[in-house]
């Protein structure tokens, strides 16, 4: 393909050592129309600072009632490659790990029915192909699938699990997180494929409380591992880091939140119980820390963007759950807390939303969970709270 | 040409044909780890092996050719194996020492940015702007570019006292991660959404548009067999434009973007945190919002000059309060940085104790 | 009087070392038929577990509103005595401080009208007698108000304020929390004596932040005397903690909430910039440590008890304002507060929930202050706010 | 006999005729002050005068003959002054050192208790009860005797590791300072209001008594010219029986009263804080109400044995976290505890750090 267009704002974006979508934008166009045209409407944008995208309209595969983000230009006639420009998302594997193999495969495919351009990778974890027309959705489909690849989640369904690298590169996994991500994934095909719950539903799995996969503000459900024991010492290697500048005292002692590390210049010492489990020692002076004991999960409920009430952060519902293949345990769990919104929600009330209008013990009793103090970061500030009868009876 | 026979719900490959042999092979046996630079860690399992990664920078939104050009690096230093990271972030790992210079060599000769590991800024979570989402009222990948250009010795080479998490979100959805991040841009609209009641009738339902309001701004409007909006309680969310598209929310001559900071995500130390409004506006000033950036800088320089080490930025404005934030960066403290939504009780200040 | 009723459950009450409220009920029942069956309905009660006391109905002395809270007994054939039981409130004066002339005098009036009980003093902080009858208000009244006593409020109107001991005893106290008190009470005796408010409004007066008359949390307007300038440090005292057993590294730098505070073993240092003045150093180093500077009160905006939504604690209105007399500027931010608030309240609204239900920028507008980031502990974490069309075309 | 003429808005009398000359001399001159013992302190002025204050506890309700046996102590030993404090004990001051250990004597003589002062408990705020008010669902006089009775010697003695203040409101009108007090009892209700729909018609206007509902519990009921109540939306407030009386909220069988822990009022090192629940429900049981007595008790126990110098009730217990509070008390966590009302999103945790 030629250039179509004159760019001289997103040629701006070309300069600065940072890398360039608007080169890779022109790299795509070089051989893709509708890349060419999206180019040039984006220009536009940039001119007059607006976007040129209508709602999008549903489009799919056959069998499928998401995966696909229908997308229209709003200016057809002006930039005709992207009167349709859809984006599909391709269900990524545990961890975003490929071989070169098998992501060349999905760029040559890719190539031959879309734009050339993609999102590695998008928020929820897709590998996203951006930019196709509703006519060659099921050839690609037919392409991706056959070679093992399916659709990711998109619309009011339960949406692409991920997970953070955990077992597989970082010393700190309580738990498999890339297998527990395969196997929700695998469990909830049906639901994944075709949206039938409320709203969307997004499930995140982190092997500790660093969190690396931001699971605690970006899914419905929140899956951190954690651990209950001691954390072993390794004294030599607590003094290999104060030789090497660590100001132990400064950065370890004081900083932990519960005050529970203390340091006598040659002996590090940890008060177990009081131990939170933040992460932060373990983290600093991974060498000489090491959780052990039993290891197992925190299950957290319901965070979310703040359309349209502010912003949720998950809340913890079990504050401990061993996790061991074949995760029949979560996937019952979370089947319950599924049904259980889906019987009582309204439409686009996503599982946090309806706890909070709901009260959480109507939840906790629903999944079978009873209070515990881990649940809150403190109790009740005010005298009203409800009794059932069954309350009232039993004392 | 035949079309391959299709398949359904299958789901991903499982991962483990994926896992680099040395990772296959000590998978969950990770003894430790040590940064060897700004762009360059080993992982050392307790059978001895490493594992060696370099971390490069991508602009996410990826033309396959420059996917190709990375797996041939890949081919000839990775054994074939490549992996992008939650931040969207590229990695490449071998067990091999020998081979991580020549591996470093060759991505910089190819023009590749590598960083991103340690108390540094790593790569910027964001959305898709006006490359192609409707409800986009900035850029992302635009915005993202400008602000990384700016900062970019932040990824490849320079300390800050913790990481930084930078996200940015081209309206409310809040695609991005930017409800929990260290600095970040949302895109905000400031006028109230114009009504095509012609197109109302046919597209919309009124009461899931009346619904959709948090503010209880809308009302219907039997008369117009539409729906009308009580200004002084819209608060631009555009929610109503979601569920109804001819409820029009974008007004390029008002829109722009907001500047939020004090997010984060783990739990170390103090627990996750919501960022908290810091800037309230700025127009769009495309192709590089230079005063967004500045400002970004700002931020980001008087922390990094006034935080203690590991501290991340929310920290450390919880330590010294957010009257001091306020006057060590020179920000203006608007009537908008005062909540009068769902966290007002817990943000007005009850105490009596506070900085001048 | 003789005894009237046996009481063997309140009696229980009159064993144990801490002083006996039923001792004082068994007291003036000696001489009042009122307190005899006041004792007679109580006892009633605790046998029943439950009280016999109708809602109030108004009464009142002429011209006034409000000082009387009504008190019918539901049981007024068993314990005529109690049929009616009005409490009295009497203003009290600044500090609570009393000659025992005057107060001999308001006990000789009051076992003349009224049942010879009182409290000493109500939670509002007036001087409240206990239980009489409606006829016996006005001659009450007469003598009171005669020998310079005045009523204090009730209702939907300012209440009684009421202030700290500062200067008189204190050495903490920033401003003259008596003088506010009394200059307050007398410039609203019209808004004390005629209830026309939407409901209550209560202002309290402390001279520091330690606040020990809880304004924080039970004014609607709380007045918090504070400092502008250095805390004045007197080395030798800081050693004179020392050597009495003050451990001032655990007991005071480590506590300091800004950590501001250094010591080295002889020398305090204080990083007065940092300072936020909580009053904990000083509090526990009286001899040592000396606020300096500019003298003045935070004012506060808000408190109220749970009903209906929960407490509020008082909001940071004005961070710093000089109080000195004729404390003409601190009336006119109530009278402005009032205003709006008046305008804009349902009735039994307080003015802290009308701001909540209206935001504070239309409060703070109204009342004429800026925004400041002391107003509160942290911006708001939503993308959602408002914009007035003079905020638009000021940019 | 003639009445006196009488006055109105006159306000109360001028303090500074009621101030001991001592203090009208040293009047906001106040150089410092020490603790004596339990009950005495001495505040020195810059001037080198001294007073001395002897402090007393009082039952709040006083017959007038009690009033009148401490004012005649204060004629003898405090030249004809005395006052009260903010939580209701009564001071005996006076400038002369010698003065002061006959002070005591006599007052110990006549069965005074002397304390409150310093690290200590001291006066309990409280409210009506069933003495007086109407609104009342347990006693407050009787319970607060039996409460001191049991920790007396926390009054006059014993030191705790800062002050606690404890409060007790007998309905949640809460005129005592229960919402922001280390312990306090507050009464409540647990079961629906119970109609009486003839009187309605006469005693109440049907929308205001629908507005006072704060969970919209309650709805007009045209029929019977009265309202009728969702039973499951009720948590029992008694706001509808404040505004309209034929609203029996009154349950002598189900009425009881809660514990609530860790508030604190002064902005010394944390700030205020309110007090959070502990204990949602004991049965009245009077006279001595031996089961709250004992749970304060407990409290306040594991509180002197556990925290640190100086540190408040909530200042502990957020230092170990509510989840140790539970442990270390015996307490049970009941649904009860958690927040579905207000403050439900700021409560709950949302951080994966916490104790087993
Ligand atoms: C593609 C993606 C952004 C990106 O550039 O990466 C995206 C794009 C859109 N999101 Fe999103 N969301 C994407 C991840 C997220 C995330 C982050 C996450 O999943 O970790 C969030 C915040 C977390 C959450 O779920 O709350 C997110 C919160 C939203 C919301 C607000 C939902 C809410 O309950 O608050 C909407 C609005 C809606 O659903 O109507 C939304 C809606 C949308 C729509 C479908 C626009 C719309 O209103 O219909 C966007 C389509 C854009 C387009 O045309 O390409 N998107 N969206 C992300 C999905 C890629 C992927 O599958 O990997
Ligand atoms: C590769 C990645 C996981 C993945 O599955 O992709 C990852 C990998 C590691 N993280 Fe992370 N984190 C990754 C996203 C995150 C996220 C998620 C996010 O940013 O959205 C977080 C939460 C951020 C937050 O709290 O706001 C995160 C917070 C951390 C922290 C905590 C920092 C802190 O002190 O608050 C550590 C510990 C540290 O730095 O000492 C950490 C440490 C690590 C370690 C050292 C863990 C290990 O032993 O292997 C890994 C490499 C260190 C590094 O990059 O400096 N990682 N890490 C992610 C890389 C993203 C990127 O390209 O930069
Ligand atoms: C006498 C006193 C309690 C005491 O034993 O000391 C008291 C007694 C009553 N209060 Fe109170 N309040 C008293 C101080 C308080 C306080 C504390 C304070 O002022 O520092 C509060 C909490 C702070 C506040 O104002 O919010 C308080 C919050 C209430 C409320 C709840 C108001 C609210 O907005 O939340 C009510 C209910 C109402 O107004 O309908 C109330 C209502 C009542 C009524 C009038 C009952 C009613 O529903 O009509 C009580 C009359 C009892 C009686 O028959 O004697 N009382 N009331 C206090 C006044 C004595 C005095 O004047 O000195
Ligand atoms: C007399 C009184 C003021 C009055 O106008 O009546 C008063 C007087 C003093 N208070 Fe207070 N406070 C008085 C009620 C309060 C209140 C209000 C309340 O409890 O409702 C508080 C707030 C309580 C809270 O934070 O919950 C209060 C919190 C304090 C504190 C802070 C304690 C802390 O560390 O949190 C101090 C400082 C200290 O103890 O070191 C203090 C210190 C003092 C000093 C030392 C101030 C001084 O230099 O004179 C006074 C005598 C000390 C003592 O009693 O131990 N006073 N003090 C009140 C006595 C009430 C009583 O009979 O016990
Ligand atoms: S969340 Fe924990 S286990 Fe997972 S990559 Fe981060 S540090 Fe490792
Ligand atoms: S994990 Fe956190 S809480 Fe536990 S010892 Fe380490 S720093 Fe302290
Ligand atoms: S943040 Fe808004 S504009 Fe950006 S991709 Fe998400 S929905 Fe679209
Ligand atoms: S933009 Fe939001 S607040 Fe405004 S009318 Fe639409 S939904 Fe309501
Ligand atoms: S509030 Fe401050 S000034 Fe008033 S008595 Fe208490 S310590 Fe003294
Ligand atoms: S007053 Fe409070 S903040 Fe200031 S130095 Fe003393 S302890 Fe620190
Ligand atoms: S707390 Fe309730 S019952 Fe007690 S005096 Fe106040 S209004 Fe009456
Ligand atoms: S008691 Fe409270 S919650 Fe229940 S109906 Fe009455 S006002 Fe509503």
């Amino acid at each position: 393909m030629s250039k179509k267009y004159d760019t001289p704002l997103l040629d701006e974006l070309e300069k600065g050592p940072w890398p360039s979508f608007v080169t890779e934008m022109k790299k795509a166009a070089a051989r893709s129309e509708m890349a060419n045209d999206e180019l040039g409407q984006l220009e536009k944008s940039y001119r007059t600072k607006r976007g040129y995208w209508k709602h999008g309209g549903i489009v799919g595969v056959l069998g499928y009632g998401g995966g696909v983000i229908g997308r229209y230009s709003s200016l057809p006639d002006e930039f005709p490659g992207v009167a349709h420009f859809h984006t599909v998302r391709i269900n990524q594997p545990s961890g975003w790990f490929y071989t070169t193999k098998a992501l060349r495969e999905i760029c040559d495919i890719w190539d031959k029915y879309g734009s050339g351009l993609t999102n590695l990778h998008g928020s929820t974890g897709d590998l996203v192909l951006l930019g196709t027309t509703t006519e060659n959705l099921e050839p690609l489909f037919a392409e991706y699938s056959s070679r093992g690849w399916d659709l990711g989640g998109s619309g009011s369904a339960m949406r692409t699990p991920s997970c953070c690298i955990g077992p597989a590169r970082c010393e700190w996994a309580n738990i498999d997180t890339l297998e527990i991500c395969y196997q929700m994934t695998q469990k909830f095909q049906d639901e994944l494929h075709r949206p039938a719950f409320p709203y969307k539903f997004k499930i995140k799995v982190a092997g500790c409380a660093v969190d690396c996969v931001a699971s605690i503000a970006r899914a419905d459900c929140s899956i951190i591992g954690t651990w209950k024991g001691k954390i072993e010492i390794d004294q030599d290697a607590v003094q290999w880091y104060a030789k090497n500048g660590m100001d132990i005292k400064a950065e370890i002692v004081d900083m932990c939140p519960t005050a529970c590390i203390s340091y006598d210049g040659t002996n590090l010492s940890i008060d177990d119980d009081n131990c939170s489990r933040c992460m932060h020692c373990i983290s600093k002076m991974t060498k000489a820390l090491k959780p052990t004991g039993e290891k197992g999960a925190t299950i957290l409920i319901g965070s979310k963007a703040p359309i349209v009430v502010g912003s949720l952060m998950s809340w913890v519902i079990v504050p401990f759950m061993k996790l061991e293949p074949p995760y029949d345990e979560l996937e019952e769990l979370i089947r319950k807390m599924i049904e259980w919104w889906d019987d009582n929600a309204k439409p686009r009330e996503r599982i946090g939303e309806l706890i909070e209008a709901r009260g959480m013990r109507e939840f906790l009793e629903a999944i079978g969970v009873p209070p515990q103090p881990q649940q809150v970061f403190e109790p009740r500030k005010d005298p009203f709270f409800f009794w059932k009868d069954e309350d009232l009876t039993k004392e | 040409m035949a079309l391959p026979q299709r398949q359904t719900d299958i789901g991903p490959p499982h991962y483990k044909q994926f896992l680099p042999p040395v990772i296959e092979k000590n998978y969950g046996q990770w003894k430790y780890h040590e940064r060897i630079d700004a762009g360059t860690m080993v992982h050392v399992a307790e059978s001895g092996d490493k594992v060696y990664t370099v971390r490069v920078a991508s602009p996410r939104l990826l033309s396959t050719d420059t996917i190709r050009d990375m797996l041939d690096v890949a081919d000839k230093y990775c054994d074939g194996y490549i992996r992008f990271t939650s931040r969207n972030n590229v990695e490449f790992m071998t067990a091999d020492e020998s081979k991580v210079e020549p591996l470093k060599k060759e991505l910089k000769d190819r023009g590749y940015t590598i960083g991103g590991i340690g108390p540094r800024i790593t790569n910027v979570v964001h959305t898709q702007g006006w490359v192609h989402c409707h409800s986009a009222c900035t850029d992302a990948s635009g915005l993202v570019k400008a602000m990384m250009d700016e900062l970019y010795e932040y990824f490849t080479e320079k300390e800050l006292p913790a990481k930084v998490r930078l996200a940015l979100a081209c309206c409310v959805n809040m695609c991005g991660a930017v409800h929990c991040s260290d600095i970040a841009v949302v895109a905000v609209h400031r006028k109230v959404p114009v009504i095509d009641h012609d197109k109302i009738k046919d597209m919309c339902e009124i009461p899931t548009t009346v619904a959709a309001c948090p503010t209880r701004a809308i009302s219907p409007d039997p008369a117009k067999k539409s729906i009308k909006i009580k200004d002084e309680k819209c608060m631009y969310c555009g929610n109503c434009f979601t569920v109804c598209p001819p409820i029009e929310i974008h007004n390029p001559e008002h829109d722009g973007v907001a500047i939020v900071v004090g997010g984060k995500i783990g739990s170390l130390r103090t627990g996750p945190k919501f960022s908290k409004l810091a800037i309230p506006f700025f127009y769009n000033e495309p192709p590089r919002w230079p005063k967004v950036v500045a400002a970004i800088k700002n931020i980001l320089e008087v922390y990094a000059k006034n935080a203690r080490k590991h501290e991340r930025l929310g920290e450390w404005v919880e330590r010294i309060g957010w009257e001091r934030f306020f006057k060590l960066t020179g920000i203006e403290f608007t009537y908008q940085h005062i909540d009068d939504f769902t966290f007002m009780r817990d943000t007005l200040r009850t105490s009596a104790a506070f900085k001048w």
